[in-house]
């Protein structure tokens, strides 16, 4: 397979989508599923030429292992994702925009991926975070779509400054070798820059604002997207941060913490602020889509911890928690998506029961969370095992204390919505709602397969990830058959996943030889002597954890620092207009004279 | 991995359930005499089990069931894992972080049962009891990562052996002993025991799940309850009491470790689950960091002190 | 080939029979701009002289690439705004000539103070036309602080003249003087006062938010994008190849663009109404190319310049065109309203996207050269403010694309419901017009190398460097 | 000392632009200012005795000193300039006056944009 | 205090300009205005293209203008092109003043004149304009030119707006003499460029310096120029005479 052809492909499908979509709707959305689906097929295919240098138009791009890895985690997302399109087109304001915006994004994602300088990454980049930001104004919030541009442009102007700073150095946009010969401050200065629009794509603290704003706000369709896909294009940055940009080597000299050069355990220290305070905020949320954003920060937080790492155990971890969260998180927002499809609402304390209603979506979605909250035997689990393994290894106390923080807090959070919308009284409005049809399931119970399917065989992701390794130069995570080797111990996770069913086995027999129970109605339930017969009434869901909530309902909100900072350039703003600006001549006289005063000083003449 | 294993694994799981049931009717009896009671007699515990298992019960539709059977079957597996004085099942895979997420199986499964049953009261304890996991959990597990940098080992075994044939100095919670009593504050915790047992709360909302609960289900709520303290109060021990080096040594401190904890919760009143949540982030947590800052930094108590 | 003088003739001829044919003075005007468009690309390159008299005696236009590019984008932009607005050209038909003239003058001459002539004849056009705005406080400001730039720019010349006595541009240039040293400061301080005050550099402009916030959708293109980008090309060959700053000057001057720059971004931020946003960005665009011109980097800056004049002529076309019909500017009240006007809408936000530097977009290619030749010349404070600034740019103007796309509440999904109006900004044909030009930004973006090509045939201008950056250097791997 | 007169005058247009806020007085600051440059240009092609830069039956020949007659050209253009902008501006004064009946800009407060 | 602060200000950007300004000229002198190998010396001796030795009054023939007057053959021909912008500047004036007075608008009335103001101006009148189209038909010669001479016939015109309040004038006939004017300016440098292939050219015999004569196409612009800036000043005091009827 060409990368040309999927990218020709995909660009000119979305021009045509654009048209198709003015003409039929529906049509419009099915073929943004093909496109996607195309794309990724194609990109599997591609693995054969890896190592492939080539030009198209005056993009260069390389085919790296890595760059394979992303960009099909990407368009897995994109591509299951695509399903749930044609049945939300009529609710689009500008449907045809919507699917033109959507593979263009994804066309950009992949050019991003595979570009070989840092030109071709940055122009791919941004096209997907415009063309995105138009895809989240047509959600729920206009605001949502604004906040998600400025981060992310806070992001990539920094990371242009960083390009164009060592290019001043090096000469050259090569990723590979665009860093090279720098040193000293310049280094340090090229280093945060650079990764800083990584964090804020990632949604690393203090940059995490916009994914509960674009996530939680952003279309239906789109929010697996953002959270399964885009995010992780940030990790991609942080990824090059310290293989293409030699972060351990450079700053060897420094003061180190734990083995770590200080800039790297900054940016881990931030990451994992990021788990801490995603899941605190994730568990605070009453809105389904906004919670599971919040636990994207926190994810975001373990990634970058695990890339950063960069040794034999930790960034595999971090690497694979890529594909599990990608896998895991798509698949949650979209079973929240077919709920909102039939309810109509994303609010937790609206909804209630819906496993009655959509027992598949709520199979779809119990696995997710299993897999978010790191339980075997799902993906979720081998990755952070890795990852607690190699802050283990490390002895990085309060980056695993962090991790452990978040690692049971979101047992917390995901529990919060499995009960809200799925368990409990079924809502009186919603007990004729169907289940959603085999199209939008389709892509859902893949998406569960694969969690699964990480779960138990790991190595078959890992594999790919020891090839990353050995690409950037260290050494590979030791995988036997089935089982991965770590320093401090070992997981056969296949075998783990055998003992799982064996106990569940014995448990289900033991249920099943015993009477049949006599089914009762929710509402026969045991009240204390009270009676309520509304079924929202009896459905606790709303403030779920509010002892918990109490403790730290005073924190300080990030985004009120970036409001700070606007009303800033805002009086900076209000002082220019009201010095320089009127409709007296005199205003512009008294500058003039001051300005000749200052020149004439400065320039030493007087 | 082979059929053999089956087969221990199926025999650990009836020994412990017997062990854990015994032991459990005799701390009840402990408990009634720290009260000025009388006390049920000793196999009143394997009475209820057996009775509950054979009545009739009520369900509130599939996940009610599913939950129930989630939950003993993630135990069931997660006690194949653990290891009794240096014997397992499937030998190496008694990884601490694969025991504690499978625990957790279970746990989910319990909650997903009670929410699904539709009363209010179930939500509330589930509430309670993820909230107080947050609280006991981290404390622990900065000692259980202490641990593992330690020794080089995130396997229950090895750890256990390496405490062993040392005495009782040798035991994790002399060589670290603020770890130690974290262990045990967190143990207390794990165990649902006083002053942390907000989310069973015998006399607050209790009511609510337990009556939802009948027949079968109840049962297996019993014999679920008898694997977790199993797997809690092992953990503890393996990591920090030494395990045991035969099956009878093991047992014997196992007792006494349950029975201390009995007789701690006995008298003790109830934390509100903020405020465990406060004291857990106040106390063992500084003492969790500190220990471990002492074993990353200094290397004290990763050999003996003596 | 045709005679460059004819750029200044034609319309002054033009201007002059329409006063005495006043019934036919539309077309007069149509006529004229497209004769200038026309004998445009035939005009002889090089040198020419008026009157027979050779340099420095006489007066003589120099037509080189510069020139030529800047002549091409005034006269097309030009074109544009009196096809688009010829209702309102109609009453200005005049003016607009003799302005036309006024440009061409300004770009062509090689004379210091025939320079100033064609300045003073562009200006008193702007006069003129900042009446339309119907704030004759805010026009009677433009006046007297343009006639004080044009006194110290008399001032300034004159001992130029005293010391060199020529007011010949290449003359002047080739005496050497050396422009780091006090000794010349005050004069070049005076000249550039002229300059700031027409390229509304901070403090200097301030006459700027009168006149811009109460222009129409005539006159507010057509200062935005005409008379903007001529006032910089002639700021960019006066100060480079005439006075090739140095020393404490060029720091100064430098200075005063990348704050112009910084404090126009900002002021934008806070601002709700349309042309109040785009006046300020105006400002802060200006502010940047004037610092980049002062460095001598031309080619960027001249880059930035086209980016920003076809893109602020179609957003003050479309944003005068709201306001004449929703009798208001402030975005806030015109919400989703491009939902019924996709094209004018797409037009919009390609230029606004150019303006933030998006890639695909022409405004990307400007803003890496830019970013590319200040590295390449040891600076990093400056992009680091472009780069911040560039955030508070997109930040106003992508809310502000956001709101006049998608409509609806806070917490519900966006619905055509709450769109304002459903009254086609432009007919179908000036609407096909405007949506065309916003092509030429899209498709110089995409093939930037062609473009950049076009612009300065890859030498660059005024013997300064060509392109710091072009696409085709990835290939290469350079 | 002319030149030094020809900067005063260019200080005291600016000082009434500066400090007037009447339409006709800041035109006529501007005026003063012009007038100075004017002043301030003729005294830079003044030569001490230079003549006239006319030939007449008096002052025959090419080879005689005359001052400089392009400074006195330039001064030519400025005034007419000078004149063109004072029209201008006085319409601009009688715009404002017909529109705010004053001549006061202090009075005006800018008025809202429209 | 205002006031202080303010010429506080003026004074300190005054004393920093001067002391700015004495670096590049002297400031304080006067009269050192000979500047060796100036442009200006070339107009003096009019050998900008050819030279052509001394130039002597009443005798040369067929010099580079022709001009007796240096200034106007700086202005009408060295720099004619310099003097077309000028003209051009004045033009746009007065199309904005009439521009911006606008339709809706007649003719004010003024104050009821004076005896002898009104008898006196039917008898100034033609001596003045007749003066002012001396002063620009000799631009050549003597002190004087196109823009004087232009000047002294708008302010002919504007006596007779002092003198009778009831005074009208036509406009259209100003305007197209104007309009005419300037594009026959214009027309001229175009023949000049046809004929000696460059624009603006001195394309007539230049004759004898101090003939009437003489000096090619200068005075021929030059009547161009009175006329033009005649009927311009013209136009804008006739309409700075109008009254607005509504605001």
């Amino acid at each position: 397979m060409n990368l040309t052809i999927i990218l020709a492909v995909t660009v000119v499908l979305a021009v045509v989508s654009f048209f198709i979509t003015r003409l039929n709707k529906k049509a419009g959305g099915f073929l943004t599923v093909i496109a996607s689906l195309f794309a990724f097929v194609g990109l599997f295919l591609l693995k054969g030429s890896i190592g492939g240098e080539f030009s198209i138009f005056y993009f260069s791009f390389k085919i790296t292992m890595v760059g394979w890895y992303f960009a099909l985690i990407m368009v897995l997302a994109y591509s299951m994702t695509s399903f749930f399109n044609p049945f939300w087109m009529d609710k689009m304001m500008y449907p045809g925009s919507y699917n033109f915006m959507y593979l263009l994004s994804m066309a950009g994602t992949i050019g991003m991926f595979f570009a070989k300088d840092f030109i071709t990454l940055f122009i791919f980049w941004e096209t997907v975070v415009w063309s995105s930001t138009f895809i989240i104004q047509l959600g729920k919030s206009r605001k949502a779509s604004y906040v998600y541009y400025v981060v992310s442009a806070i992001g990539s102007m920094a990371t242009l400054f960083a390009i164009m700073m060592a290019y001043s150095v090096s000469g050259t946009f090569v990723i590979s070798e665009a860093f090279a010969g720098l040193s000293g401050g310049a280094a340090i200065a090229v280093f945060f820059t650079f990764i800083l629009s990584g964090l804020a794509k990632i949604g690393i603290f203090p940059f995490h604002v916009w994914l509960p704003a674009a996530h939680g706000n952003a279309p239906h369709t789109f929010s697996p997207v953002l959270s399964g896909g885009l995010v992780k294009m940030g990790a991609f940055i942080a990824f090059l941060s310290v293989t293409a940009f030699p972060a351990y080597e450079i700053f060897s000299g420094m003061f180190k913490v734990m083995g770590t050069p200080f800039p790297i355990y900054f940016l881990m220290a931030l990451g994992a602020i990021s788990i801490i305070v995603g899941t605190l905020m994730a568990i605070k949320q009453e809105d389904a889509k906004k919670l599971l954003a919040y636990s994207s920060v926190a994810n975001g937080g373990y990634i970058l911890i695990g890339i950063l790492m960069l040794d034999q155990v930790g960034f595999a971890g971090g690497m694979m928690h890529l594909v599990n969260h990608a896998v895991a998180s798509a698949a949650a927002f979209l079973a929240i998506a077919a709920v909102a499809y039939r309810t109509g609402t994303t609010k937790m304390s609206e909804m209630g029961g819906m496993i009655h209603r959509m027992p598949v979506t709520y199979i779809v979605y119990l696995v997710a969370i299993i897999s978010m909250a790191g339980i075997p035997p799902m993906g979720g689990f081998v990755s952070k095992w890795l990852i607690f393994q190699g802050l283990a290894d490390k002895g990085m106390l309060f980056l695993a204390a962090a991790a452990f923080f978040g690692s049971i807090g979101s047992f917390m959070y995901v529990f919060r919505p499995l009960s809200a919308v799925f368990l409990g009284q079924t809502f009186t409005r919603d007990l004729k709602k169907k289940e959603v049809g085999f199209f939008m399931m389709l892509p859902m119970l893949i998406l569960t397969a694969l969690s699964i399917l990480a779960g138990v065989f790991p190595n078959t992701i890992l594999r790919v990830i020891t090839e990353i390794q050995a690409s950037v130069g260290i050494s590979p995570v030791t995988l036997a058959e089935n089982t991965i080797v770590t320093v401090n111990g070992y997981l056969d996770a296949f075998r783990v996943f055998i003992v799982f069913g064996f106990g569940f086995t014995i448990a289900f027999v033991i249920f099943i030889v015993r009477r049949k129970s006599k089914k009762v109605e929710l509402m026969d339930t045991y009240t204390s002597a009270e009676f309520i017969h509304t079924r929202e009434l009896l459905h606790y869901s709303s403030k779920f954890y509010a002892p918990f909530e109490r403790l730290y309902d005073k924190a300080p909100d990030t985004m009120k620092l970036y409001k700070k900072i606007a009303v800033k350039i805002g009086e900076l703003g209000n002082l220019t207009e009201s010095l320089f600006y009127g409709h007296k001549p005199e205003k512009t006289v008294f500058w003039v004279m001051i300005t000749g005063i200052f020149v004439v000083i400065i320039g030493g003449v007087v | 991995m082979n059929v053999m294993s089956f087969v221990y694994g199926f025999l650990v799981l009836l020994g412990v359930f017997v062990f854990q049931t015994t032991l459990t009717g005799l701390n009840r009896k402990v408990t009634a005499r720290l009260q000025k009671r009388y006390g049920a007699r000793w196999y009143q515990q394997f009475l209820d089990i057996f009775k509950a298992l054979r009545k009739d019960s009520t369900s509130h539709g599939w996940v009610f069931d599913f939950g129930v059977i989630m939950a003993l079957g993630g135990i069931m597996a997660t006690v194949i894992f653990i290891p009794v004085a240096g014997f397992e099942a499937f030998p190496g895979l008694d990884n601490i972080f694969v025991i504690s997420y499978l625990l957790a199986v279970g746990m989910l499964g319990m909650a997903m049962s009670a929410a699904g049953s539709g009363n209010p009261w179930a939500s509330i304890g589930v509430a309670r009891a993820l909230t107080n996991m947050l609280a006991y959990d981290v404390p622990l597990m900065i000692v259980i990562f202490t641990l593992i940098f330690a020794f080089d080992s995130s396997s229950l075994s090895e750890i256990a052996a390496l405490q062993q044939g040392m005495g009782i100095l040798g035991w994790n919670a002399f060589r670290m002993p603020l770890g130690g009593i974290v262990a045990v504050i967190a143990l207390l915790g794990m165990l649902g025991k006083k002053p942390f047992d907000s989310f069973i709360a015998p006399t607050e909302i209790a009511s609510g799940p337990m009556v939802e609960y009948g027949g079968k289900h109840l049962g297996f709520m019993f014999i679920l309850h008898e694997f977790m303290t199993f797997i809690e109060v092992s953990i503890i021990l393996s990591l920090f009491f030494g395990g045991g080096a035969t099956i009878w040594e093991y047992m014997l401190k196992y007792a006494v470790l349950y029975t201390f904890m009995n007789i701690i919760s006995g008298v003790m009143p109830r934390f509100k689950i903020d405020q465990a949540v406060k004291y857990f982030y106040r106390v063992p947590l500084a003492m969790a960091i500190v220990q471990g800052l002492v074993v990353i930094f200094t290397g004290l108590g990763v050999t003996l002190w003596f | 080939m045709i005679n460059p003088v004819f750029m200044i003739a034609i319309p002054l001829i033009l201007a002059f029979l329409s006063l005495v044919a006043a019934r036919i003075k539309k077309w007069l005007l149509l006529s004229g701009v497209l004769i200038n468009i026309a004998i445009l690309f035939f005009l002889e390159k090089g040198e020419t002289v008026i009157g027979g008299f050779k340099p420095p005696f006489g007066i003589n236009l120099i037509l080189d690439n510069y020139s030529m590019v800047g002549l091409a984008l005034a006269g097309l932009l030009l074109l544009a705004g009196v096809v688009l607005s010829l209702d309102k050209a109609d009453k200005y038909s005049t003016v607009l000539l003799t302005a036309l003239a006024g440009i061409n003058g300004m770009l062509l001459t090689g004379d210091l103070f025939n320079l100033f002539i064609f300045m003073e004849i562009t200006i008193i056009s702007a006069y003129i036309l900042s009446t339309a705005g119907k704030k004759p406080e805010y026009s009677f400001n433009y006046l007297v602080i343009g006639s004080i730039g044009s006194v110290f720019y008399l001032a300034g010349l004159v001992v130029f003249y005293s010391l060199t006595g020529t007011l010949n541009m290449a003359d002047l240039a080739a005496q050497n003087l050396s422009m780091g040293t006090p000794e010349l400061l005050v004069p070049l301080f005076l000249i550039f006062t002229a300059f700031a005050i027409e390229a509304k550099l901070i403090p200097f402009g301030g006459w700027v938010k009168g006149v811009y916030g109460n222009s129409n959708r005539l006159t507010g293109a057509l200062f935005a994008s005409v008379y903007a980008s001529t006032v910089l090309f002639v700021f960019g060959r006066v100060f480079n190849e005439v006075f090739a700053l140095s020393g404490a000057v060029q720091t100064i001057i430098v200075l005063i663009g990348v704050v112009t720059f910084a404090f126009g971004e900002a002021a934008a931020f806070r601002q709700v109404k349309m042309r109040r946003i785009l006046l300020y960005s105006s400002i802060g665009q200006s502010g940047l190319a004037a610092a980049l011109f002062a460095l001598g980097l031309i080619f960027p800056a001249v880059l930035l310049v086209i980016s920003n004049a076809v893109s602020k002529f179609i957003m003050f076309s479309i944003t005068g065109k709201l306001r004449e019909i929703y009798k208001t500017d402030d975005y806030t009240d015109l919400k989703g309203v491009f939902f019924s006007n996709k094209l004018t809408g797409i037009a919009f936000s390609i230029s606004a996207m150019s303006l933030i530097g998006l890639p695909l977009f022409f405004g990307f290619y400007a803003k890496l050269n830019a970013l590319t030749a200040l590295f390449n010349g040891g600076n990093w404070f400056i992009p680091a403010v472009i780069l911040l600034f560039a955030i508070v740019e997109g930040a106003y103007f992508i809310r502000l694309l956001i709101a006049l796309w998608a409509p609806g509440k806070e917490g519900e999904i966006a619905d055509k419901s709450h769109a304002v109006g459903e009254i086609r900004i432009f007919n179908i044909k000036k609407s096909i017009l405007v949506f065309i030009l916003s092509l030429v930004i899209l498709a110089a973006g995409l093939i930037p190398d062609l473009a950049g090509k076009l612009i300065s045939s890859d030498s660059g201008f005024m013997g300064g460097d060509g392109p710091a950056f072009t696409m085709s250097q990835l290939k290469g791997g350079e | 000392m002319i030149r030094l007169a020809s900067l005063l005058l260019i200080l005291i247009g600016l000082y009434g632009i500066f400090s007037s806020r009447n339409v006709i007085k800041i035109l006529i600051g501007v005026n003063v200012m012009e007038l100075g440059v004017n002043i301030f240009i003729i005294s830079v092609g003044f030569f001490k005795g230079g003549i006239a830069p006319i030939l007449t039956a008096d002052s025959f020949s090419s080879a005689m000193k005359f001052v400089d007659p392009l400074a006195q050209a330039m001064v030519l253009t400025s005034i007419v300039i000078g004149l063109g902008i004072t029209a201008l501006g006085l319409v601009f004064a009688r715009k404002i006056h017909a529109q705010y009946d004053t001549y006061d800009l202090g009075a005006i407060g800018g008025g809202k944009d429209d | 205090m205002k006031k202080v602060f303010t010429a506080a200000l003026v004074i300190l950007f005054g004393v920093v300009l001067l002391f700015g300004l004495s670096k590049s000229i002297d400031i304080a002198g006067y009269g050192d205005g000979l500047i060796p190998g100036k442009a200006a010396d070339a107009y003096i001796n009019k050998n900008v293209t050819s030279g052509t030795g001394e130039i002597i009054f009443g005798e040369t023939k067929n010099a580079e203008t022709g001009s007796a007057n240096m200034v106007t053959s700086v202005i009408a021909n060295y720099r004619s092109f310099d003097t077309l912008g000028e003209v051009t500047v004045l033009f746009l004036a007065a199309v904005g003043v009439s521009l911006i007075m606008g339709k809706n608008s007649k003719e004010g009335k003024m104050k009821k004149s004076g005896f002898i103001l009104r008898t006196s101006a039917g008898i100034i009148f033609p001596v003045m304009l007749i003066t002012g189209i001396y002063i620009f038909t000799h631009g050549h010669l003597t002190p004087g030119g196109g823009f004087p001479g232009g000047s002294m016939i708008a302010s002919s015109f504007l006596l007779l707006y002092l003198a009778d309040e009831n005074f009208k004038l036509k406009i259209t006939g100003f305007k197209v003499a104007e309009g005419l004017a300037g594009t026959l300016y214009v027309m001229v440098g175009a023949v000049g460029l046809i004929i000696g292939g460059y624009f603006l050219i001195n394309f007539l015999p230049t004759g004898v310096v101090g003939d009437l004569f003489s000096a090619g196409i200068i005075p021929v612009i030059y009547v161009l120029i009175g006329l033009k800036v005649g009927s311009e000043i013209t136009g804008i005091v006739r309409d700075m005479h109008k009254e607005e009827v509504s605001v």
